[in-house]
């Protein structure tokens, strides 16, 4: 299957790990992801006032750039995504701000695709990997693919906001009790615990400007992850994982109140257990190593 | 009539020596004996029972002791609520009655039904109709805003007082002796009592309220049966003034005063020239001194 | 010799758990009199009411003793299984090893022991029962229906409907109630009287109901399916006959400011009036506090200008003596008086009404022809306060219950003020919204969402008059602001109380009325429109306050009980009644004084001749409850309980304490 | 919004949420046993707090200081300024639907702050532990003293000053101090000794 | 605690229906069940909480409002949105307060200096975020 993809940012620098790992999955899975050639920031979050267009020029010219080439364009970023859905929701549904996006796109005509007769209502449906790999590839296939079970790896599934939030507009999961990362991991052999925080906020991008409030919050999904005895916490979002990770290297240097837990992309484990090297991995990119965890576990 | 013991409370002797001084030309005037409880003691005030429920009521119960009639009455709303409250709770709680004997070591005191009285009661106990028999200068065209404040009617269970929203007592009696009682909406709002030190601000903010509302009634005069009252609403206009740029100049008169004036008692004895806001000017522009 | 026979049941786990049913029935079989005792899983099964029923014919059994659950339960399930087999149903009485045994105790020895207990007791009692039948008393088949009120109505018309005569007495001139002083009903917003009208018309052109307003309930005699009541016709001085309500007579009279109790004081009325257009019946009255001719002689202006003749000054008040089967009390409620809160000017205020009064102000055909006017200077009101729970919720006024209504009509004052004054603003003082009714939380949310009407969760503590404003100070909770509000009118919503006299009415019917004074029913969960006099019922707010919809569906109940009563000829009472022994009776009627129920009558005995020879107690069998208050008070023992008799009792007790 | 802000830290300090624990209700009951006052009947109308007259000036209102009663969050009323700006007005007594006197429930806790030595409000207990000692002194108040000894104590050395000479010429400020001291002093030590 | 004195004209404030406008929703179906408050992961930091918000926008004193600091620590979780019986978005109410601000020129956003190694590691999404979410 091919799909248009859009990396985002974080993905295509500091969240390399994530890219990687995505990639090598998808060629394992026969999933073409097709790059889009000329891509920009998607603005990180989707306006929320009534009347605000400005906000939705970069999401909607990334939606009508993928046209191009598929009618699914494929994020992994929860925040990518998240902007990317909702801004193509305003579109479909608010026939005045779609003219003036659309208007705004054909008159400044920036590259080739936005000439005189440029159209966009929001045919381009946004996708998730996990919701990929959930409706068309299935769990069976991915597991069958599977070559290191991860048997016995008790690993805490983390969704954050973002990938689930609002409901009526994501749609991707049940909000509260989300299942998805769970029947993945469970393919890959994990054992899933019950994680009662997987859908709490770890303090997003207050992280830049009210470091000490962001860190409360991860401190505290972090702790109860610890509590329940998980080992690994997989999220699919770079913020998240960036949150957590950093929080908890400052936890463990402070005074260690809690026994580390790796903070993966789910993607990285599903290249693990898929066989990847470890150069594809990029483990090494944590901020709390997670290679003797894995090493321990017998990985 | 027998004599009643008579409690006088702290500010007699200093802020509100013309209540004292009135009260007892009043009393004299109308016949009303009073006898003073001989080396009575403060009866604690807000301090006591704010901090010490115990030593709230052995201060009454001490003073319960040394009174000479078990009659006894006071022209301090704020010792009356506390000499009613305290043989309120020593009646309803033996137990606590035993414990205050323990403090106070009384001589006496076993055994006695003690009723204490504001002296507004007592005036009206004796009669509005025997008041106005007296009365030689009615106090002809003076509007009067009759300000009671909290500790005369509240809590109206134990207190028994009057209306605790809409008290009568002293419009009664200063429509009896020929004055016009306005009607106003903040006859028992609160002046801020004792934060007058702590908190002088608060005490502005309350009284400027009770002030205007007097003012808008109409009213020549405040009339208070409270010195904690009279000197927050009495000297508190300088800050006022001060603070906020508004002058009420407003009198705030005991009602004692205004009885003894409609009695025709002299000036002097009545003490006008103790008040910070001198009520003499409004008096004589109605024809009264 | 007694043949008694014990059945005792295990009741799955529940009494067998805990009690050692075995040794209990060993005990019992040795026990003296007893010739038959089994136990069986569940007793009250087909199969174990066969083996009691077996049991009573192969063994000749004089008496039953069931040991299982509460005979709350299932006393009746085992008598008509003695019946069935020809032992009187009397002679079967329950031991309750459930409740008072096996679920209140975990040592299943002493658990044991005392079921044995409690069985052989009952045992000794079974031993000393008699046979009882029924008592049958005749019925006729009318009814009375007190209050004209929607619940009255309502059940007035059901029972009229069902083939039976009814009479409806109504104190005021007109049927109606509040319910003809509500502009609109909520959630729906139906005009009231639109909705009422066509029914208050139906009851006066029925003919099976007997329409008696200006009329009150003098007195009551007599007992289930045969009261005699006493109603008093008050003087209208208008002749009803020859009325043809012109209303000319109305137009006439010179006394046009006298406040109008329909209005509730906001508007006026004459002192010969109809107190509202759609007055049923259409027919004047003459107030005799205000009228000039009855007040000082002269005027009877009305009296000239009737083209019918019909004024009709010497009428005087009637009394009519009717006999009913059954009686229905429909008697409404009143509002508290505002005027007990001090700190809301006690009633001062002009511009400070109550929800009643506020209805008026609403209604088209009310004192401002449905304009929100101020009652003190007629200005248009663009700022309304309305404060719920004023009197209602409220221990230190003495009224601790929820009034009900309250939620839901001030959400639709506020709603319908909107609607009158679109630039208006209303807001409204609450504590909860109780809102819990079909379409009623819906309803109070529109008032929030759609009207604009702003809730404030907290009380008022004081109003005051400024500037020509009532200042409301109240308090937001939520937000922890005190909040004062500059309104223009303050609606409270008074508490409901029970209406005046109605505890002398429940007194003169024997009728229990709650600490609160409303009429007490039955059982509050499965008797509710019964109360503890048999053949009278409930209806409506004079039970517990109430909305239309609760009160129309308990009158239909009141008068579906009514109907299934007159469906019968004759009513079977439990036999279990005091019983006078009247040789030994000396007619002190101590037992008189104690019966609640006034149950025990004078009876004069006499010999042949008619000479009286003395006079006794006689239990009228229609009043007695059975509760043995005047078995009590009974100096010699002359009155004796049925069924509970002081010989089975000490029966009962001595095999206690032998034990 | 600056009231409102600390308000807001008032109530709720370091922690949240608020953490119900057994030691609360211990709290909770032992203001129910002193204060005679059955706190728990409180249904939070806020008729108290709508008629105080010096809510405005409170960092807790009195229905929340109510709740925060129910709630056992002992340290949270007993740190408050509120418990001791109360001036015993009885408003809230007097119009309370459940029969709850919130004034003397302010009494109590004003007994229990100052058993823990938190006094939130340095004025107000300034200020009544100057008039205690003055009639401990005297017997009776003398106001010269009193006022001297609350503006030496809580560093508000001229508050008032203006007010001295007027009163004086006034003749509002007695001369002589009563000398019935000792009997007051009697009491003070049979509660156990003097105070300061 | 200052008293508010409520008037229609408080309550029909332009501002107030701005903010319906800008976010979409209806202010006064909020009924106060605090829900919103007790799942907010910022609660903790904030001065006043999402329902205490809501209930002073409910009375008029956007002043208040403006002044809080909660509308500008909100991250727009959703958490509040997500479970809101009365299908109220605060987030976007949130939203709406502090657009109204941005563009009146009161901005909040205080631009923070990470740490040196922080600064090469924080994705720069958060960042992006951050001012689209705080500035204009």
């Amino acid at each position: 299957m091919r799909l248009a993809y859009y990396p985002g940012c974080t993905l295509a620098s500091k969240a390399k790990a994530f890219d990687q790992t995505a990639r090598w999955v998808a060629q394992k899975l026969d999933i073409e992801l097709v790059e889009l050639p000329e891509w920009q920031c998607c603005g990180g979050l989707v306006p929320q006032v009534t009347d605000a267009v400005m906000g939705l020029l970069a999401p909607i010219r990334i939606l009508a750039d993928a046209q191009t080439i598929s009618d699914k364009l494929m994020t992994l970023c929860s925040f990518c995504y998240n902007t990317l859905k909702r801004a193509n929701l305003v579109i479909q549904q608010d026939a005045e701000r779609r003219q003036k996006v659309v208007d705004f796109l054909r008159e400044t005509r920036a590259p080739k695709v936005f000439d005189e007769n440029f159209q966009y209502d929001g045919s381009v449906s946004v996708v998730h990997l996990l919701e990929v790999l959930r409706d068309d590839i299935g769990f069976d296939n991915v597991r069958q693919k599977v070559v290191r079970p991860l048997t016995g790896v008790r690993v805490a599934p983390y969704y954050g906001c973002l990938l689930l939030r609002p409901p009526k507009e994501i749609g991707l999961d049940d909000p509260e009790e989300p299942t998805v990362m769970e029947q993945l991991l469970e393919a890959l052999g994990c054992e899933v615990v019950d994680f009662p925080r997987k859908v709490e906020c770890c303090g997003s991008f207050m992280i830049v400007n009210r470091p000490e409030i962001a860190a409360q919050c991860s401190a505290t999904i972090l702790k109860s992850a610890s509590q329940i005895g998980a080992q690994l916490l997989v999220t699919t979002c770079p913020l998240c994982q960036f949150n957590l990770d950093w929080q908890q290297m400052r936890m463990l240097e402070s005074n260690g109140e809690i026994t580390p837990v790796p903070v993966l992309y789910f993607t990285q484990l599903m290249a693990l257990a898929m066989g990847a090297e470890p150069f594809v991995l990029g483990f090494e990119h944590h901020l709390v190593d997670p290679r003797p965890a894995v090493m321990e576990l017998g990985l | 009539m027998t004599a009643y013991a008579y409690f006088p409370g702290c500010s007699a002797h200093g802020t509100a020596k013309e209540y004292d001084r009135s009260t007892q030309s009043v009393c004299a005037k109308l016949g009303i004996e009073l006898e003073e409880i001989p080396d009575w003691v403060c009866c604690g005030a807000s301090p006591a029972h704010a901090v010490n429920h115990l030593l709230s009521l052995a201060l009454v119960a001490k003073n319960l002791d040394l009174s000479p009639s078990d009659t006894i009455v006071t022209g301090c709303a704020a010792c009356y609520n506390r000499f009613k409250t305290a043989i309120h709770a020593l009646q309803h709680d033996r137990p606590l009655w035993e414990q205050v004997k323990q403090i106070v070591q009384p001589t006496k005191l076993n055994g006695r039904d003690f009723r204490v009285f504001h002296l507004l009661e007592v005036i009206h106990e004796f009669g509005l109709e025997g008041v106005k028999e007296r009365v030689t200068k009615p106090l002809k065209g003076l509007k009067v805003a009759c300000y009671y404040g909290c500790l005369l009617v509240r809590p109206p269970k134990v207190m028994a007082f009057d209306d605790p929203d809409n008290p009568k007592k002293m419009d009664e009696l200063i429509a009896a002796v020929g004055a016009e009682p306005v009607e106003w909406e903040f006859k028992t709002e609160c002046c801020g009592a004792f934060h007058a030190v702590p908190h002088p601000e608060i005490v502005l903010r309350l009284t400027s309220n009770i002030l205007r509302a007097a003012k808008d009634a109409g009213a020549d005069v405040v009339s208070v049966a409270c010195p904690m009252c009279q000197i927050n609403l009495d000297l508190r206009q300088l800050d006022i003034q001060k603070r906020h740029k508004v002058t009420f100049n407003m009198p705030v008169l005991y009602f004692t005063q205004l009885l003894g004036l409609a009695l025709g008692i002299s000036e002097g004895e009545l003490g006008f020239d103790r008040l910070i806001i001198d009520p003499r000017p409004i008096l004589r522009e109605k024809g009264l001194v | 010799m007694a043949r008694i026979g014990v059945f005792i049941c295990h009741c799955g786990e529940n009494i067998a758990r805990t009690v050692d049913v075995a040794k209990v029935r060993d005990a019992l079989a040795k026990h003296p009199g007893v010739v038959h005792a089994v136990d069986y899983r569940y007793m009250c099964s087909a199969p174990g009411q066969e083996l009691i029923r077996n049991a009573i014919v192969e063994k000749k059994l004089t008496g039953v003793v069931v040991a299982a659950c509460s005979p709350h339960m299932h006393e009746p399930t085992f008598r008509k299984a003695c019946a069935a087999v020809g032992l009187n149903p009397y002679l079967c009485e329950m031991a309750n090893i459930r409740e008072h045994c096996s679920w209140v105790h975990s040592d299943r020895e002493k658990a044991t022991e005392k079921a044995i207990e409690l069985v052989r007791f009952l045992v000794e009692k079974v031993k000393r029962n008699r046979p009882l039948e029924p008592i049958r008393v005749p019925v006729t088949k009318r009814a009375l229906v007190v209050g004209g009120g929607i619940a009255g109505i309502q059940a007035a018309l059901d029972i009229a409907n069902g083939g039976y005569e009814v009479i409806l007495v109504e104190r005021q001139p007109s049927i109606g109630g509040h319910m003809a002083q509500l502009s609109e009903t909520f959630p729906t917003l139906d005009c009231s009287q639109c909705i009422l009208t066509p029914k208050m018309v139906e009851v006066r052109q029925h003919p099976n109901i007997k329409l008696l307003t200006y009329s009150e309930v003098e007195d009551v005699k007599g007992y289930v399916g045969n009261f005699e009541v006493t109603i008093r016709k008050k003087a209208r001085y208008v002749n009803e006959e020859v009325c043809t309500g012109c209303g000319a007579c109305i137009q006439r009279c010179p006394q046009k400011r006298i406040p109008s109790e329909f209005d509730r004081g906001l508007g006026r009325r004459t002192a010969i009036y109809i107190p509202f257009p759609q007055a049923v019946p259409n027919i004047p009255v003459i107030d005799r506090e205000h009228c000039a001719y009855f007040r000082r002689g002269g005027c009877r202006l009305c009296e000239k200008e009737c083209p019918r003749g019909a004024i009709d000054f010497n009428q005087q008040d009637q009394l009519l003596t009717e006999k009913v089967g059954a009686i229905v009390l429909a008697t409404g409620y009143d509002l508290i008086p505002s005027d007990i809160y001090s700190e809301y000017g006690g009633g001062r205020y002009r511009d400070v009404i109550d929800g009643l009064q506020f209805e008026r102000l609403l209604s088209a055909s009310g004192p401002t022809n449905g304009e929100v006017l101020r009652p003190s200077d007629g200005k248009e009101v663009k700022s309304v306060v309305f404060i719920s729970c004023v009197g209602s919720r409220d221990r230190a006024k003495g009224i601790p219950y929820c009034s009900k209504i309250c939620c839901m009509y001030v959400a639709k004052h506020a709603i319908l003020f909107k609607h009158k004054v679109h630039d208006g603003q209303a807001f409204v003082f609450y504590m909860d919204v109780r809102a819990a009714g079909k379409g009623y939380e819906e309803f109070v949310r529109r008032a929030v969402e759609e009207e604009g009407v702003v809730y404030l969760r907290g009380r008022v503590s004081k109003i005051y008059q400024q500037d020509g404003k009532l200042i409301v100070r109240g308090v937001d909770t939520l937000s922890g602001m005190p909040v004062e509000i500059p309104a223009d009118l303050v609606v409270l919503a008074t508490a409901i109380r029970a209406s005046d006299g109605i505890v002398e009415l429940a007194q003169k019917l024997g009728v229990p009325v709650d600490e609160h004074g409303f009429l007490s029913e039955a059982h509050p969960k499965l008797r509710p429109v019964e109360t503890q006099v048999a053949g009278v019922f409930l209806a409506g707010a004079c039970q517990a306050p109430k909305d239309i919809p609760d009160t129309v569906a308990q009158a239909s109940g009141a008068a579906s009980k009514v109907l299934s009563m007159f469906a019968q000829d004759a009513i079977e009472r439990e036999p279990t009644i005091a019983k006078v022994n009247e040789q030994t009776c000396v007619g002190c009627f101590e037992c008189q004084r104690a019966c609640p129920y006034r149950a025990i009558e004078r009876k004069e005995i006499r010999d042949r001749q008619g000479n009286l020879i003395k006079v006794v107690a006689y239990v009228n069998p229609g009043l007695c409850a059975g509760c043995g208050a005047c078995t009590v008070a009974c100096r010699n023992h002359s009155v004796d309980l049925e069924g509970f008799a002081e010989e089975q009792m000490f029966a009962e007790l001595s095999a206690i304490t032998a034990a | 919004m600056k009231q409102a802000t600390e308000r807001e830290q008032l109530t709720r300090t370091d922690e949240l949420p608020i953490v119900l624990t057994e030691e609360a209700r211990k709290f909770t009951e032992e203001v129910i046993r002193r204060s005679g006052e059955r706190v728990d009947w409180c249904y939070q109308c806020g008729k108290c707090t709508a008629g105080c007259p010096v809510a405005f000036a409170m960092d807790i209102e009195p229905s929340r200081i109510m709740r925060l009663v129910q709630l056992g969050q002992g340290e949270r009323v007993l740190k408050s300024k509120a418990i001791w700006l109360c001036v015993g007005c009885q408003t809230c007594t007097t119009r309370c639907p459940q029969e709850i006197d919130p004034a003397k429930v302010m009494d109590t806790l004003r007994e229990m702050a100052l058993e823990k030595e938190f006094a939130a409000d340095k004025e107000v207990v300034t200020f009544f532990r100057s008039f205690l000692d003055n009639i401990q002194r005297y017997g009776r108040v003398f106001e010269p003293t009193l006022v001297l000894q609350y503006n030496l104590r809580s560093g508000h050395l001229l508050q008032d000053a203006d007010k001295g000479p007027l009163m004086l010429f006034k003749g509002k400020l007695p001369l002589r101090p009563s000398r019935n001291g000792a009997i007051v002093r009697k009491i003070f030590d049979a509660l156990g000794g003097r105070r300061q | 605690m200052t008293t508010v004195r409520l008037s229609s004209r408080r309550l029909s404030s332009e501002i107030l229906s701005e903010i319906e406008e800008l976010s979409g929703q209806n202010l006064y179906a909020c009924y106060q069940c605090g829900k919103c408050s007790a799942g907010c992961p910022l609660g903790f930091a904030a001065d006043l909480l999402p329902h205490q918000i809501m209930r002073l926008l409910q009375l008029g004193m956007t002043k208040e409002v403006f002044a809080s600091q909660a509308p500008w620590l909100c991250v727009a979780c959703m958490t509040c949105a997500t479970r809101c019986p009365k299908g109220v978005d605060v987030a976007k109410v949130m939203e709406a307060i502090r657009t109204i601000q941005l563009r009146e020129g009161r901005g909040a956003l205080q631009v923070f200096l990470p740490p040196a190694e922080l600064v090469a590691e924080v994705p720069q999404l958060a960042t992006v975020s951050a001012f689209r979410k705080l500035s204009l």
